[in-house]
């Protein structure tokens, strides 16, 4: 899954993530192209808290506008998102 | 079946949708049913003082699409419209509306409150609400997703 | 609750009557529903070409007003508002509207469609259709009274 | 049930009834005060097929806009009505 060279991907925050995180969008350069190597990224950025809350219950992970499970690839330019439990209405 | 989705700051009118709609039946139509979500000033014995409504454009969109094309398989349905608003709302501002058109009064029935149902539960929206203690962040409730898994 | 009945030649304004009603709404109101029938242009295979709906004044309104106490015994409701015209109808023409505003959805949904599966089997009008081989005088169907015993 | 002295009520026919019977509203001087004095005035006045009508199934008599069953009195000015099979919206 890693690769030498490093892959740029837009990772967006939404709801109560995105305060927890205190961000809404970030462009991240990660050496490993994945979601995993998203989130060993993240680790290095983030304060504890905003790191636990992306792990938090209910917590789901997009690519691309498209729910994920597990670990998945990316490639240069995806849009990872994680999203809070919905509630519309 | 017509059915048009949007998520918008601004408030809708009632009266537009509801007419451009009817602009729309043919004669096979004999049922519209409307739903207005308003906010209201309270929620269980809480005084809420206000929304924030936020989305992920595009895959809310696409949420609600999801939501429709379900509720059109499983009914007759001629048109049905969807309007949602996001950002900050106060109470008695309108929320939501769900506007369907069909045949007959029982899909009409029955298609409105499936949407709605989904809508508070599988659609992309998070709610914050402003109450005196503080912003609450407010997932779906159990409730909800019985209301939807009773479908 | 606040209660409205009225059988009416004229048609109704939608828009008025949901602007009305929001007006009315304190902060306790979180939905709104709306069902509003259209004349069809058929029945099953066969085509409409209008309809004539007769009323006894006074009786009739005493009818609606015995469903809406019903509902509003049996659900939350804060609003109900039910219009019902009366004399010659063409095909895509207004019939009938229910309006009900409650604090929760549930209760909005259920009240709007108990007073109409009523109001099809227990309000006191006589409908007539004008079909290209004559006119028939239509009764409550099969499917409307197994719709209304369902509550 | 009889009376000596006459009594005039309202008589209304509504929908297939009206059309059956040709008429809206008449008033009848009936003599026996009730129902069915109201049902033998009628059986001199109409022809074979509206007053059948009146008979058929599910036809409901009202006075004073009250449904009522069987035989009941009536008094001067009471205003008696033939429903037949009600249909709303």
């Amino acid at each position: 899954m890693s690769s030498a060279t490093s892959t740029v991907v837009a990772v967006r925050f939404f709801g109560s993530l995105r305060e927890a995180v205190g961000c809404d969008t970030v462009d991240l350069d990660i050496e490993d192209a994945c979601i995993a190597g998203v989130r060993a990224r993240l680790a290095s950025l983030l304060r504890a808290d905003g790191l636990q809350a992306l792990s938090g219950q209910g917590v789901r992970v997009c690519v691309n506008q498209t729910i994920i499970r597990g670990n998945v690839e990316l490639r240069a330019g995806d849009e990872v998102a994680f999203l809070p439990p919905v509630t519309g209405g | 079946m017509h059915a048009d989705i949007r998520v918008e700051t601004d408030d809708f009118d009632v009266a537009e949708e509801w007419a451009a709609m009817r602009a729309r039946l043919g004669g096979r139509a004999g049922a519209v049913v409307a739903f207005a979500g308003i906010v209201r000033d309270h929620a269980g014995t809480d005084k809420v003082d206000g929304l924030f409504l936020e989305h992920y454009p595009g895959m809310t969109e696409a949420s609600i699409g999801k939501i429709l094309a379900k509720a059109s398989d499983r009914w007759e349905l001629t048109d049905a419209v969807v309007i949602h608003r996001v950002g900050e709302l106060g109470p008695r501002d309108q929320i939501v509306l769900v506007l369907v058109a069909a045949p007959h009064r029982g899909d009409a029935f029955a298609a409105c409150e499936f949407i709605m149902d989904h809508l508070k539960t599988d659609a992309v929206f998070w709610k914050k609400e402003h109450r005196p203690g503080g912003d609450i962040w407010i997932g779906a409730t159990g409730g909800d997703r019985e209301r939807r898994n009773g479908w």
